[in-house]
């Protein structure tokens, strides 16, 4: 083992870069936690393979039309293609769990729509081996839309956009993040200003008053989990391209992580997915990079741990006051 | 006042977050004595009872419950010691039989271990033989409302007015000499109500309890109180007798309205 | 309705007197389970078990004892640990199975070739478990501060943890893997009683039966003393518990790691039995295959644990890759014949879900074939005299595994979906339902029956909680508002 | 014309049966009282009402309309609105956001809702931008109130407009049924202080464990001996 005795700035700044990358996936999962977990206090075990299946619907597309050496459109058309089928299935996907696996639960003990939503992790994982098998399915965005696909040179997507300190941040990077932060500012706003962002506060806090108001709460809480969803979809395809590879069992570690990073940010806050997101990707980089693969994990979960013992409600979360 | 009173709280203060619930509160309570707290709605009363209890930690002051500080200490502890309390919102284990509701507050006096529960040993017998009656002569002290065929009901059967019975009850088998009920009147109808009064009184002469009360019923608080104290906005704005608080222009003003008392 | 006496009198309101009135009689198997349950005392439903399960050796062949009999009561004493934490103290552990494999593997390490330790059961059985305690007790610590859910992901990541400790980390002891890796530890000493080596199943059965059985006593003691009632109380309601004199953070350990405590000892005969430990017997499915049991029995039930763990067991065996087709056949033809039952009232609803069936599959025929070819040409797999109608009846793609995996999921959806809606909907979402049976039927069922079975495993919890959320003996929880 | 009449409503929680056979109505601009002890069945009947919880067997009607298998926000829509008991504010929204609330399926008329709303209880004009939560008692209530009336209603519902409250809080609180009822609105009060109640009331039911078995004027009930006892007491 040996150990970066002078500061590496290059390797840092390529950690942080990758960190932030990574982060923004997680904070695009959180939400979707989050959100589920604020309006119906449930732990959505199956939310990380709602995300694993946005991956592989990316993939269906890319393979649909072409695959990645021999794309039948554009580059720009084929990538917003894949975004929007992977989104839109993801939430069609995330209505359908709502309605038949939770809806009938609601007021059954906690520990019920916990186990179901188990039922469908472990139903959605091994479904999608059954059919892909237990094999990585490659998305080869490296090469997508080389210009010479016989030698398989690099395309346009890891194309350096800026430079720092010899680091190139690549076009995906970039992508990835802009993508994020779009969306986030997006769903502020729709909670923040629009009717049903405003019913789905009230929706969480307190359900059975809110539908005494006239509001329609299960179209409320199918609308959160179509959103939530929607951007597990989104953050599945933007694993796709930057890591050039989906399989069955990615949801699982990346729902962990996800939801990690919904509660170091605070439950319910939608800043506080994003800097939580952002801190378990950064975690996850740093440790990996300076301390080797097997501690990222580990390092996750120290940070959970953590952060839960000092701040229980997360770090951007409000403290719950608790009527006695 | 005496130099070391039954039950004090001098100076307590509690806020959340910027916002004062509990400002410099000083009050006390007698031996054998029943005290009525009164006030408006979000006046501070029931966080008075949690800090009591130890649900939350007071941000300053004291508390003095025969003579030793219990702020602080950690709610079952301050059970332990003596102090009882009653829910507002009613927080029976709603799953669990009458009986075994009654039972399960003797936690806090019984000793026996895990191992002599598993092995049946003697202690245990013995424990589990004096929980049970117990939970029988506390259950009994309702008369025919908790009487023995509703024993091995689920909480959740019960009316309203018995859950409010039950918690009562419950807060006896704890073996306290305080006891600290949150509005037991509240959901109870006039006949319910007039007999709950008498059955405060008895909780002092039979059952030899010291009582701090909550209530929104002046009936009540007219027919128990040695002692009225009315809150406000976290501050004592009266204390005295029923007719010297029911009087009182602050009183009238904030709570009691210009029908007054009734 | 409101004659003479029957007149309630008002401002008294008698619900406690009249509830037995105004329950239900709950029909159905878990009705008649329930009630029998609540007639029959505890002592004599444990002579009940313990009188049929000791006879089974008498009569079951090796095998079978093994996959029914051992499996099984493995399977109890998980649920019964598992259930002190959940079912009595209501915390959320998902790092259970974590404690069952460290038992094994602390089994394995203390009485195998690995290290060439042989210590007699006597000494490392209880040195397993207590040291299995300490470690839930560690696990247990988050509790104090954290709640439901958050316990729940803190759990979750130890038991993970603990996969890739035994799995990647390995680290090296004494020259070797600590763990043995992928691998896993192998030549396990079978447990012996004072040095005398249980070698036999049927020994071996002998064995967990009585450890099964003096567990359930214990158990159910001391569900009747202070510490059992506290633990309810805490799940009831932890706030009111405290204010009611009992340490809930203390109990909360406690339960841990009395459930610890049992997950060790399963992980000792666990181990002795199997004769090797790897970590895949200690992943997630287990561990959802263990809160399984736990629910479908009725949380909090020891009975219910028995049960559970009975009905899960052998109808994993039953579906298990090594039994032959037949079992899956059977339940498809199960599957089909409930969901015409659905239907069947009235009448009138029987025939168009047939009729329908046998258009729609012609239909779907011509359409697959006016798509293309290839999407018909596949050949039916058994169906003698009648195999020409079949094949222009049903969709078999040549070469169709990929297509008969993608039935599969999509019969089990749709079977799902089929539970959950009402009336005429239902009937008419009967119809795909029944046909996709049967293409996945003649499509000779799918590659891969592991897998297929444990997406059937996952739709059944689904199923299973939303019909029956309390378990087959649990009581449903109820508040009159 | 009946605005909303119940017909041999039963209903079940779980296992267990809570109504028994309820039939009761409210005509336009009535103001009728619901009495009983609390778990006589009295929230259980606002539920069904409202659609939280649907039935076994009788039918809901809003309006002429059987709305039995309708959902909530549909039965709201045609003119119910609600003062839940124990208020149930969104108590993280602010003052104004819960008044929008309140109208949510009325979302043209509201601006207009919300000066009637103001000109009622003028404080919360100048506390529109607080988080409801932070209000006092007294406030809340206003703001519970507010929010029922915003969706301008044919008929209100209270729960248990007493329960829990300083007498102060009561007396101000059935003077603005009283006001409200006034400008035509029907209004339906769930109550057990039989005394305030039947005072203002025209008609009163009285439930008992999930049965009505009282059902006359306000006058002819305070004059019920059973009643009286129970109810009046002393």
């Amino acid at each position: 083992m040996h150990l970066p005795l002078a500061f590496n700035a290059e390797l840092f700044i390529q950690l942080l870069v990758n960190g932030i990358t990574l982060g923004s996936l997680y904070a695009l999962i959180a939400l979707g936690y989050s959100m589920v977990y604020g309006i119906l206090k449930l732990l959505n075990f199956a939310h990380g393979d709602v995300y694993m299946i946005g991956a592989f619907t990316g993939y269906g597309v890319l393979t649909l039309l072409g695959g990645p050496l021999s794309p039948s459109i554009a580059i720009a058309p084929l990538i917003v293609l894949m975004f929007l089928a992977a989104m839109v299935a993801a939430g069609l996907l995330g209505v359908v769990i709502e309605r038949f696996a939770y809806r009938p639960l609601r007021e059954s003990p906690r520990i019920a729509p916990l186990i179901s939503a188990l039922g469908v992790s472990f139903f959605l994982q091994n479904s999608a081996l059954l059919l892909f098998g237990a094999q990585f399915r490659s998305y080869d965005s490296f090469v997508l839309g080389s210009k010479n696909p016989e030698f398989f040179e690099p395309g346009p997507l890891t194309d350096a956009l800026f430079v720092v300190k010899n680091v190139n941040v690549q076009l995906i990077q970039v992508i990835v993040l802009s993508t994020t932060v779009a969306l986030m500012v997006a769903l502020t706003a729709l909670i923040a200003k629009t009717a049903i962002g405003k019913a789905m506060r009230a929706t969480s806090y307190d359900r059975e008053a809110a539908a005494m108001m006239g509001i329609d709460t299960d179209r409320v809480i199918a609308t959160t989990f179509f959103i939530g969803s929607v951007l597990a979809g989104a953050a599945g395809v933007m694993f796709g391209l930057l890591f050039s590879q989906v399989f069955h069992f990615m949801g699982f570690l990346a729902g962990l992580k996800g939801f990690t990073a919904a509660v170091v940010g605070g439950i319910g806050s939608i800043p506080g997915a994003m800097l939580g997101g952002l801190l378990v990707g950064l975690a996850e980089s740093m440790a990996g990079g300076y301390l080797g693969g097997r501690w990222s994990d580990l390092t996750v979960f120290g940070i959970l741990i953590l952060v839960l013992l000092v701040r229980p409600s997360g770090l951007l979360g409000t403290r719950a006051i608790h009527k006695v | 006042m005496t130099e070391q009173a039954f039950f004090e709280l001098r100076d307590v203060s509690k806020s959340f977050g910027g916002l004062s619930v509990v400002d410099r509160l000083t009050l006390h309570v007698d031996e054998g004595e029943i005290v009525s707290l009164i006030g408006p709605n979000g006046a501070g009363k029931t966080t008075v009872f949690n800090l009591v209890t130890g649900i939350y930690r007071p941000a300053s002051g004291e508390i003095r419950f025969r003579g030793r500080n219990v702020a602080g200490l950690p709610p079952h502890k301050i059970t332990q010691l003596g102090i009882a309390r009653t829910f507002q919102t009613l927080r029976l284990f709603l799953n669990m039989s009458v009986k075994e509701n009654v039972m399960a507050a003797a936690y806090g006096h019984t000793r026996s271990t895990m191992v002599e529960a598993v092995f049946r040993l003697p202690r245990a017998r013995r424990e589990e033989r004096e929980i049970a009656e117990l939970a029988e002569e506390k259950l009994a002290f309702f008369g025919p409302r908790l009487a023995g065929y509703r024993h091995d009901q689920q909480a959740y059967n019960l009316s309203y007015a018995n859950r409010r019975r039950l918690e009562i009850a419950r807060a006896m088998a704890t073996n306290p000499s305080l006891l600290l009920l949150d509005e037991p009147a509240a959901g109870m109808n006039p006949a319910e109500t007039h007999e709950l009064t008498e059955l405060i009184g008895r909780l002092r002469t039979d059952g030899g309890y010291t009582v701090l009360v909550i209530e929104h019923d002046m009936h009540v608080v007219e027919g128990i109180s040695d002692r009225v104290i009315a809150l406000d906005h976290g501050v004592k704005i009266a204390e005295g007798s029923f007719d010297e608080v029911a009087t009182d222009d602050r009183v009238v003003e904030a709570y009691l309205g210009r029908q007054g008392p009734g | 309705m409101a004659t003479g006496e029957d007149k309630p009198r008002v401002g008294v309101d008698d619900w406690v007197a009249s509830v037995q009135d105004r329950r239900e009689q709950r029909s159905g198997l878990a009705g008649l389970a329930r009630r029998v349950d609540d007639v029959v005392p505890a002592w004599a439903r444990l002579a009940l078990f313990a009188v049929v399960a000791a006879s089974l050796p008498l009569w079951m062949d090796r095998g079978d004892l093994f996959a029914y009999g051992i499996f099984t009561l493995v399977y109890v004493l998980l649920g019964l640990g598992l259930n002190v934490v959940v079912g009595y103290a209501g915390l959320l552990d998902l790092g259970y199975v974590a404690l069952f494999g460290f038992g094994a593997y602390s089994y394995a390490l203390l009485s195998s070739e690995h290290y060439g330790i042989h210590w007699p059961s006597a000494v490392s059985i209880p040195l397993v478990v207590v040291a299995t305690a300490l470690l839930g007790l560690l696990l247990g610590l988050p509790s104090r501060r954290l709640l439901g859910d958050y316990l729940a992901i803190v759990t979750l990541f130890f038991g993970q943890a603990f996969v890739v400790f035994v799995n990647a980390a390995n680290p090296t002891v004494r020259g070797k893997g600590l763990t043995g890796g992928p691998n896993g530890i192998a030549d396990i000493d079978p447990n012996d009683l004072f040095g005398y080596e249980l070698t036999t199943r049927r020994q071996q059965y002998w064995f967990i039966l009585a450890i099964v059985l003096l567990v359930l006593v214990g158990l159910h003691f001391l569900s009747e003393s202070r510490t059992g009632r506290a633990w309810r109380a805490l799940r009831e309601d932890p706030l009111a518990a405290e204010a009611m004199s009992m340490p809930v953070n203390r109990l909360k350990l406690k339960a841990f790691a009395l459930g610890a405590g049992i997950a060790g000892l399963t992980g000792c005969v666990f181990a002795a039995v199997l004769t090797a430990v790897t970590s895949g017997n200690f992943a997630l499915p287990i561990l959802i295959t263990i809160y399984a049991i736990v629910v479908l029995g009725g949380i909090g039930s020891l009975t219910g644990v028995v049960v559970g763990a009975i009905v899960i067991n052998v109808s994993f065996q039953f579906l298990a890759p090594e039994n032959p087709q037949n079992n899956a056949r059977i339940l498809f033809y199960l599957v089909i014949v409930l969901l015409l039952m659905l239907s069947m009232r009235p009448l009138w609803r029987l025939a168009v879900v047939l009729a329908g069936t046998v258009a729609f599959g012609l239909a779907a025929h011509v359409l697959a074939e006016a798509i293309s070819p290839s999407w018909t040409a596949g050949a039916v797999v058994e169906g003698g005299r009648f195999a020409g109608l079949i094949s222009d009846w049903v969709i078999i793609p040549s070469g169709h595994d990929r297509f008969a995996n993608g039935a599969y999921i999509a019969l089990i959806v749709a079977i799902l979906a089929v539970t959950r809606i009402r009336g005429v909907w239902r009937t008419l979402s009967l119809v795909p339902t029944v046909y996709l049976a049967a293409v996945v039927w003649e499509t000779s069922f799918v590659e891969q029956p592991a897998v297929a079975r444990w997406i059937l495993f996952g739709a059944l919890l689904v199923f299973l909680m939303t019909v029956r959320p309390q378990g087959l003996l649990g009581t449903p929880r109820v508040e009159i508002v | 014309m009946t605005l909303l009449r119940l017909r041999d409503v039963d209903t079940y929680y779980g296992e267990i049966h809570i109504l028994q056979k309820i039939s009761l109505e409210v005509g336009e601009g009535e103001l009728v009282c619901l009495l009983g002890g609390n778990a006589s069945g009295k929230s259980t009947t606002l539920k069904t009402i409202l659609g939280l919880v649907t039935p076994r067997a009788g039918a809901v009607e809003i309006d002429g309309e059987d709305v039995s298998r309708r959902k909530t926000s549909y039965r709201i829509a045609k003119g119910l609105a609600i003062v839940p008991e124990n208020r149930r504010l969104f108590a993280p929204m602010t003052v104004h956001e819960n008044l929008e609330m309140g109208a949510y399926l009325r979302k043209g008329a509201s601006s207009e809702a919300l000066e009637r709303v103001f000109d009622l209880f003028p404080v919360l004009k100048d506390r529109r931008r607080q988080l409801a939560g932070t209000l006092s008692g007294g406030e809340q209530q206003m703001v519970a109130m507010g929010r029922a009336l915003m969706s301008e209603p044919k008929l209100l519902l209270m729960d248990e407009p007493s329960m829990g409250l300083a007498p102060i809080l009561v007396e101000r609180n059935f003077e603005i049924i009283q006001q409200v009822h006034q400008s035509g609105v029907a209004v339906l009060v769930v109550e057990q202080n039989a005394n305030v109640s039947l005072s203002i009331a025209d008609r009163g039911y009285v439930l008992q464990t999930g049965r009505i078995v009282l059902a006359d004027s306000a006058k002819a009930l305070l004059a019920n001996e059973d009643l009286r006892k129970a109810y009046l007491g002393r």
